[in-house]
């Protein structure tokens, strides 16, 4: 098979990866990009050690290691979307403003810091919740 | 395949750090309530042991790890290898880690953060810093990246039902996870255009020509997108201020100091030790890069009044400043100079957000509520006028003024007098921001009572005493800068 | 005679006032704290006209000199020594540094932590003496640095008590200028190191003709900039009028009287000694900007509505005449530089002095505010300043004439390699500027001191300010009257090799 | 001794300065003590060069410029032994006649260490043998003079005319700096002895002889109140009066006439210079003398005169008639004082210097109008009275050259130039003597602070001044009548000029008592009014001075107020906003920051992602 398929392959799925990454809001979404985008890469590694006929399969191993690194990534992340989700009641990834640098925002940032000393407050400018 | 004989000593260090961060975690778990120093205790003693092990190291380089030579094309490659860069790293990295669990002890105490956990992801994620220190092919240093980063998520994101915790957790983790992915494609590509991912044989592949041409370039540079994203560097510094802002300080402090350090000792070695030949390829890139960083950094601090934000700022700009030697070509004496300015920041940063923890805990937000600290808590006021005045580099900062001669040098030898310009505006503009700071603590009369008077008692942001911890570190950093200010020597220890 | 370096002389002139700034505050009392800074000043004055005395017997080469040293990765030295070039402003320095101190013992400003402001006067002896005698270019450019923060400090903290915003924002800008020019200097500087592998001062002398001379231009370049920054040169002035209005008496004094000579002295010392091929091609330009600024700087006199900015202008104009008599490339130059720098020290310190007490006295510097007729309601005062404006236009006779005649001396016959007529051009135009200097300074006088004395009388100079001035005074007749008392260097001086 | 001469008066100075404010005995004591002193060692200097051409010198000790070394020396020969008895004889006058005139005065020491100092100052000029010394004396005389006119600051005519004064003459000096480069660089040496040996050497071409002598006669045209620079030396008039006779009349403004007398070998070299003098001279000396003619003021009327007499000095020295010029301005400094002081007797008496408010003073003021009468008649040039001898040897240098030297053209410009000039001084002396002195008396005491010098009320009813004014008088009058003996005897001084030149001196002599004639008769058919009145219109246009001050005021004054005042728009419009400007820069760059990092998470990746792609393709493209 020539090496050319499983290039235009990965390049296709890292694309679409990346476009879902920066398209769309949802963060679970999101993450599924960067498991689109991290397994092209797989692909990539895999089609190029067949190609190369490594004897050490470097590409093979590296791909073993993707695989690892990216289960603990979504492992991770989940954990992340859940704890957002627990003091944000969404998981949307544009409306988080809250530590935006704003003009003349140091008040906005005092009240900010004094409210999460508490645990959830709620910001004034918090953009209105709309799960996908 | 032939078995590998593995030097334990070379990989004692951060077998240490693990070994300390799994213990802190079951203490934690098992020991008593209220033993909450425990677990920092056993981290500090982790990082200790790792600091002997490494000095027990540095009387001549080691390597372990290694691949067989074979045939003259193929000599040996070793995966792991400590020299006196490693070395340096491993200081840099070991004496921050030490100094930042201190800094973190107090939120322990207070019970704003799990200790066990804590430690344990501090001490994970330093480990992947040593590991990145000392890696030489594109497997270990992915691992080491990815050890690096996934504990300090984790990190950012610690504080139980912390909403701008969570935010800054998300935002840090998503921009990384992307950058990550783009050094998979690039270490793929490296990969693809020379069938090898060991350093030696890449680099010997690029010297030849044999690798496959705009490849390997591509490879190259979308390789050193993660590492950017450690260091900060523009366009890849988009996660830095909202992720200081929302972490607790410490951590804020270690992602500017420990993380940057590591992502600085990776870009040195996948442009140094892989792609040396390219270096006409990425010099004026990693120039660019750094002038962009710098120019960008103080102009965004320019206009900060929030002082965490100030400072995330000033990190950028200064991860300009530690690019300028790498731009320069990346030789031993450059490599040395970066890693005198790396020092000299770690001690500085370190004590200035130390300064800053201690302080924000009253519930100063803004360069106005440090107003007076000089009158109200000299210790406090003058450590942080001095660690901003190194940042500055002006004396009475000498070592920070030192340190940048160094850069300057750098930048002078390597031919880059425009850069070197470059940065002699920087400095200038960097000023504005840092004399702003000073000229605030110094203030006779406090214009607002944030610091300079207790709050009503009850008040979560009430003021009071500085932790121990908090000021053991403030005072040995700032002992450390002073000292160093008279006899700047030490910090040149790696230059040749 | 005892070798004074055999015991440290020149460490002791920097390392002396720095220990002090260090020490003397934790005397608590403010008053023993300046007495007690005053004694270490008379024994840095003391070891300085020593040091002098040497320096005048030694034919132009190095004294005192010492080697340690100190960052060895770098290769950065303690190495210093004085020649005379730089010996009559290490003396100026000392002398300046003594009578603020004096000034300062029984009319601190207002703001309080005289304690403070007495040490960090002493760091900045300290940093200037350091710059002036350091032979180490890393070394020059720490010292040169060392002495910004205190005089930020100074004016940002001690500064006009009524415009808190303003005089912050006048520090921080000069501060910033100067920062940038620093900058570019240790570019130059670095530069420097590249071509020939050494930051000692001495060596770099001997080697510099190797360098090629497109490399001699931008270095020369880079440190017209970097020290222009400082003198302050025409277009980079506007730093100036600000601070000066802004700081308190004693800052001013030494910002005029040691700071701004820290400029001139780096450029006399590294055109000269240094890059001379590459200062002859940017030499025209430099004293362009220097004329530019004599004219300027007396035209933004003429127009200005305050006292102490329009002694902060003049300087810009003053400080042009340095910057013609460095861009002549000749001894002669070279000569009146110097002496047009002390000149100025001199006279400028004193002027500001007395700006300074009238400031104290009446609340502002406004002509409007300090009134008509002093000289009748406080006839001394009035007298000393109109001394003191008299011999800033440079009235043969006192110290501002010579620096000025021999600049345009040195303009009429500058080096054969530049242009003669461009330099005939900057002469004509520099005697126009002394002609405004001198309607202006009279056009002051008559505003401040004379005319119906319009409100109540002001107390007059007292006998703290009158041991402070005075030597400030004797010197601007001694200088005048007699020259040779710096001028004696002329002739080594002309020894020197300016032509590759 | 020579320097003693120099230095007597800086101690008193000195003394006057420091304990005069104590005692009120001490600052006249010193003044007039060391001034004394002075004097008397310029006799014995003096007499020791009576005569003699030999001089005297001492130094020079060099001062190092890093080129061209200083020499400083001092050097004393005829010409400078009779200045220095010139200038310390009026200084001492005038030290004692203010004694008694400013009695009481608070600023009597500083007033009385001013003329100390300036006394050193001018013999500094006359002894010096450096140009730069020279300079550091004449500038040094420029500031006493600053200071003097100034006196009275409280008046505004006193404040503008030392500003005026001050300024106009540093104007020249700077061309006189300029002067000494040339010569200095031309003859290798800035003594003043080596630039003349240079000079007569030859080694100094034409060219650099033109050049800087003409550089030179700007120095000196400003001192000596000459066309164009003329318009200070009136102005000055607010000063005290004995200012005016010493600084004013007799010494400084005549420093002018000596130093192109002292470099005469240099001026001879170039035709240009000379002829340009020439001009001046006669320019000035009809134009001032118009001008005296009409102006209301006494000293003013004085001041006119004097600058109209020092323009006869350069006549003659334009005609290399050097020792006419030095006579003349050795008589002209005697009477010219006399004139002066005695004036100041006057106005002492009167308390107004506005001759319409003068007249008939002739009664009560017996010794000062006989003094005067005599200053007057030596102004006007009637025999036997000094002024005309001296007067005749300039006119008898321009005869000879009219009819056979070699500025024949010159000559003639000159002869008759100072042919009508003679009439002219004659006719406003007239004037002014018998407004003063003869005819009812006019006009009160009312304003005193018009312009009268030291402002003070006066009695109703003039009486004589007390004797130390006198005194003075008295003492300037003897030279005025019989140093006409001594300046006929061939040889005076060593000056070799004719003593007489018969068919000059007899037209001219005609042409003085014509215009005195007119002058009376004019007087009487007025009715004992101004005879001015009978210029007409004319009498306008000179009591303006021709307008020359709007015109400078147009010319020079206005643009250079206007550039002034740009610059200071400049600072405060441009370069503030300059910096400022680049506070705004970064604050919008810093908003530009801010809009991408508003927290929104997307746009962040999205930087990411353009960034890595932007860094791929620019090193696919590099590659």
């Amino acid at each position: 098979m020539p090496l050319l398929f499983p290039l235009v392959l990965s390049a296709l799925l890292f694309g679409i990866g990346t476009y879902v990454v920066m398209a769309r809001r949802h963060a679970v979404l999101v993450l599924m990009g960067v498991e689109l985008m991290l397994n092209a890469v797989n692909l990539n590694l895999v089609a190029f050690d067949a190609w190369w006929h490594d004897a050490l399969d470097s590409g093979q191993v590296l791909a073993l290691f993707v695989i690892a690194i990216a289960a603990a990534e979504i492992g991770l992340g989940l954990a992340i979307v859940l704890l957002v989700f627990r003091t944000h009641q969404h998981i949307n990834v544009d409306a988080m403003r809250e530590l935006a640098d704003r003009d003349g925002g140091q008040r906005a940032d005092q009240e900010a810091s004094k409210h999460t000393d508490r645990g959830a407050g709620s910001s004034p400018d918090r953009v209105a919740v709309t799960p996908p | 395949m032939t078995t590998q004989v593995i030097d334990w000593w070379a990989i004692a260090p951060p077998l240490c750090l693990v070994a300390a961060a799994i213990t802190a975690l079951l203490v934690d778990a098992f020991a008593p309530r209220g033993s909450r120093a425990l677990p920092c205790a056993i981290s500090l003693v982790g990082v200790l042991a790792a600091l002997l092990a490494s000095a027990a190291l540095s009387s001549h380089s080691r390597a372990t790890f290694c691949l067989p030579a074979s045939g003259i094309e193929q000599p040996v490659n070793c995966s792991w290898v400590i020299d006196d860069v490693t070395l340096a790293w491993w200081l840099i990295i070991l004496v921050s880690t030490g100094l930042i669990g201190m800094l973190l002890q107090p939120s322990v105490h207070r019970g704003e953060l799990p200790g066990g956990e804590l430690y344990f992801l501090l001490l994970s994620s330093a480990t992947g810093a040593l590991c990145l220190a000392a890696a030489r092919d594109l497997i270990t240093l992915l691992v080491a990246l990815e050890t690096l980063s996934l504990p300090s998520f984790a990190l950012v994101g610690l504080r139980r039902r912390n909403r701008r915790g969570a935010e800054a957790a998300l935002k840090f983790f998503i921009v990384s996870v992307v950058a990550t992915a783009f050094t998979l494609l690039g270490i793929s590509m490296v990969y693809g255009a020379t069938g090898s991912v060991a350093a030696g044989r890449i680099a010997t592949s690029v010297a030849t020509g044999a690798a496959v041409e705009p490849v390997i370039a591509v490879g190259m540079v979308l390789t050193l997108v993660g590492f950017g994203f450690k260091v900060a560097v523009v366009p890849f510094q988009v996660w830095v201020p909202d992720t200081y802002v929302g972490a607790p300080i410490g951590v804020a402090a270690y992602l500017s100091v420990v993380s940057k350090a590591a992502g600085l000792a990776g870009l040195v070695i996948v442009l140094v030790r892989f792609f040396s030949p390219y270096v006409d390829l990425w010099s004026p890139m990693v120039a660019v890069a750094a002038a962009l960083t710098m120019t960008l950094g103080n102009l965004a601090a320019l206009r900060q009044s929030h002082v965490v934000r100030l400072l995330a700022w000033s990190s950028v700009a200064q991860a300009g400043y530690l690019l300028v030697p790498l731009a320069a070509g990346g030789s031993e004496a450059d490599i040395g100079a970066m890693q005198a300015y790396a020092l000299m920041y770690a001690i500085v940063n370190v004590s200035a957000f130390a300064v800053v923890g201690a302080v924000s805990a009253w519930g100063a937000v803004t360069v106005d509520d440090f107003r007076g600290l000089v009158r109200t808590r000299p210790w406090l006021g003058l450590a942080l006028t001095f660690a901003l005045l190194c940042l500055a580099g002006l004396p009475p900062g000498i070592v920070g003024l030192v340190a940048k001669v160094a850069i300057f040098r750098s930048a002078v030898e390597g031919e880059l007098t425009w850069l070197a310009v470059v940065l002699a505006i920087n400095v200038a503009l960097g000023l504005v921001y840092y004399l702003r700071f000073v000229a605030a603590l110094l203030t006779p009369a406090p214009v607002r009572a944030a610091v300079a008077e207790p709050p009503a008692s009850g008040q979560p942001g009430g003021q009071r005493e500085p932790h121990g911890a908090e000021l053991f570190v403030v005072i040995v950093t700032f002992i450390a800068a002073a000292v160093l200010s008279i006899f700047p020597g030490p910090l040149f220890f790696v230059l040749p | 005679m005892i070798s004074a370096s055999s015991f440290g002389g020149l460490e002791f002139l920097v390392a002396g006032p720095a220990v002090g700034a260090a020490l003397l505050p934790l005397l608590r009392d403010s008053r023993r704290v300046t007495q007690a800074a005053i004694g270490l000043a008379s024994a840095v004055l003391a070891v300085s006209i020593w040091m002098w005395v040497d320096v005048v017997s030694a034919d132009g080469a190095y004294v005192w000199q010492s080697n340690a040293s100190w960052i060895a990765a770098l290769d950065v030295h303690w190495r210093l020594g004085v020649d005379d070039l730089s010996a009559p402003l290490v003396v100026l320095t000392a002398l300046l540094t003594w009578c603020c101190l004096v000034a300062l013992l029984k009319r601190a400003p207002d703001c309080g932590g005289t304690s403070a402001l007495v040490g960090l006067i002493l760091v900045i002896e300290a940093g200037s003496i350091g710059t002036f005698v350091a032979l180490d270019l890393v070394l020059f450019f720490v010292l040169f640095e060392v002495v910004l923060i205190p005089m930020w400090f100074v004016i940002a903290a001690w500064g006009d008590p009524h415009d808190e915003p303003g005089r912050r924002r006048a520090a921080s800008r000069f501060l910033v200028v100067t920062v940038t020019g620093s900058a570019l200097m240790l570019v130059a500087f670095l530069l420097l190191r590249s071509e020939l592998g050494t930051f000692d001062l001495a060596a770099l002398t001997e080697r510099a003709r190797v360098i090629e001379s497109d490399r001699q231009i931008l270095i020369a370049v880079l440190l017209m900039v970097g020290f222009g920054a400082k003198i302050p040169m025409w277009p980079l002035h506007f730093w100036l009028p600000d601070a000066h209005s802004k700081a308190p008496t004693v800052g001013s004094v030494l910002l005029a009287g040691v700071l701004l000579k820290l400029g001139t002295y780096g450029l006399l010392r590294f055109w000269y000694d240094v890059v001379p091929v590459g200062a002859l091609e940017v030499a025209p330009y430099l004293g362009a900007l220097g004329v530019v600024g004599i004219v300027y700087g007396a035209l933004a006199c003429l127009a200005q509505p305050d006292l102490k900015r329009l002694i902060a202008y003049s300087s810009v104009g003053h400080m042009g005449f340095v910057a013609l008599a460095i861009s002549t490339m000749t001894p002669q130059g070279l000569a009146a530089a110097n002496f047009a720098n002390v000149a100025h020290g001199v006279i400028t310190a004193l002027l500001f002095f007395v700006v300074g007490a009238v400031k104290d006295r009446v609340g502002d510097s406004g002509f409007g505010v300090i009134g008509r007729g002093l000289y009748a309601r406080s006839p001394h005062l009035a007298a000393v300043l109109a001394v003191a404006a008299v011999a800033s236009l440079g009235l043969p006779g006192l110290a501002g004439f010579w620096g000025e005649m021999l600049t345009m001396l040195a303009a009429y016959s500058p080096h054969p390699d530049l242009p003669q007529t461009t330099y005939l051009v900057f002469m004509v135009l520099a005697g126009l500027g002394v002609v405004l200097t001198t309607v202006y300074f009279v056009v002051a006088v008559r505003k401040v001191c004379q005319g119906v004395p319009a409100s109540d009388a002001v107390t007059d100079v007292e006998a703290d300010e009158w041991v402070a001035w005075l030597p400030l005074v004797a010197l601007t007749v001694l200088l005048g009257l007699a020259p040779m008392v710096m001028l004696w260097s002329a002739d080594v001086v002309a020894a020197l090799p300016v032509t590759p | 001794m020579t320097l003693g001469i120099v230095l007597l008066p800086v101690i008193g100075a000195v003394v006057a300065m420091l304990a005069g404010h104590r005692r009120e005995r001490i600052a006249p004591l010193a003044g007039v003590v060391t001034t004394a002193a002075s004097l008397g060692a310029a006799l014995v200097i003096g007499f020791g060069h009576w005569g003699d051409a030999a001089a005297s010198a001492l130094g020079p000790y060099e001062i190092s410029t890093g080129g061209t070394p200083i020499l400083v020396g001092l050097r004393v020969d005829q010409l400078s032994a009779s200045m220095l008895v010139l200038a310390t004889a009026v200084a001492l006058l005038v030290q004692v006649y203010s004694v008694s005139y400013l009695r009481g005065d608070p600023r009597y020491p500083t007033y009385t260490a001013l003329v100390c100092l300036f006394t050193a100052a001018m013999s500094l000029v006359v002894v010096s043998d450096d140009l730069f010394v020279l300079l550091v004396g004449w500038e040094v005389m420029g500031v006493c003079s600053y200071f003097l006119i100034s006196h009275h600051w409280e008046l505004e005519p006193a404040r503008e005319g030392a500003v005026k004064a001050f300024v106009m003459t540093r104007l020249g000096d700077i061309g006189f700096l300029f002067g000494i480069f040339v010569i200095g660089e031309a003859a290798g040496t800035y003594q003043i002895s080596g630039v003349i040996t240079a000079a007569e050497a030859g080694s100094i071409t034409s060219g650099e002889a033109t050049i800087s002598t003409l550089l030179l006669l700007c120095g000196v045209v400003g001192k000596s109140a000459q066309f164009p620079l003329h318009s200070w030396l009136p102005d000055a008039m607010p000063g005290p009066t004995p200012i005016s006779a010493l600084i004013h009349a007799a010494t400084m403004v005549a420093a002018g006439v000596y130093l192109v007398a002292r470099l005469l070998p240099v001026y001879v070299l170039s035709d240009v210079a000379m002829a340009v003098l020439s001009g001046i001279a006669v320019i000035t000396m009809l134009g001032s003398a118009l001008m005296a003619l009409a102006a209301d003021d006494l000293k003013r009327v004085l001041a006119w005169s004097t600058v109209s007499q020092l323009a006869y000095m350069f006549a003659a020295l334009s005609l290399a008639g050097y020792g006419a010029a030095i006579l003349h301005l050795l008589s002209h400094g005697a009477f010219k004082a006399l004139l002066f002081l005695a004036a100041g007797s006057v106005i002492h008496a009167v308390g107004t210097q506005r001759l319409g408010q003068m007249g008939g003073l002739r009664a009560a003021l017996p010794i000062t109008f006989t003094t005067m009468t005599i200053g007057f008649a030596a102004l006007a040039g009637v025999p036997p009275l000094v002024g005309f001898f001296s007067k005749d040897a300039v006119l008898g240098v321009a005869y000879e050259q009219a009819m056979h030297g070699e500025y024949a053209v010159r000559g003639w410009l000159v002869l008759v130039a100072g042919l009508l000039g003679a009439a002219l001084t004659a006719a406003y002396s007239t004037r002014a003597w018998l407004l003063v002195f003869l005819g009812p008396r006019r006009g009160s005491t009312a304003e005193p602070s018009d312009g009268a010098d030291n402002g003070r009320i006066v009695a109703a009813e003039p009486h004589e001044s007390p004797w130390l004014m006198l005194g003075p008088l008295v003492l300037l009058a003897i030279p005025c009548l019989v140093g006409s003996w001594a300046v006929l005897r061939p040889g005076f001084l060593g000056i070799e000029a004719d003593p007489l030149h018969l068919p000059v001196a007899l037209i001219s002599l005609g042409l003085a008592l014509g215009a005195i004639a007119a002058t009376v008769f004019a007087w009487w058919q007025l009715g004992a009014a101004d005879p001015a009145v009978r210029l007409g219109k004319f009498r306008q246009v000179l009591a303006g001075e021709f307008h020359y001050d709007a015109l400078v005021e147009r010319v020079i004054l206005r643009p250079s107020r206007f550039s002034a005042l740009a610059v200071a728009a400049n600072e405060s419009s441009i370069v503030e906003p300059y910096v400022q400007g680049a506070d705004t820069a970064t604050q919008w760059s810093a908003r530009l920051l801010r809009w991408l990092h508003d927290g929104n998470l997307q746009r962040y990746v999205t930087t990411v992602v353009l960034g890595a792609v932007a860094l791929a393709v620019v090193i696919g493209l590099a590659q």
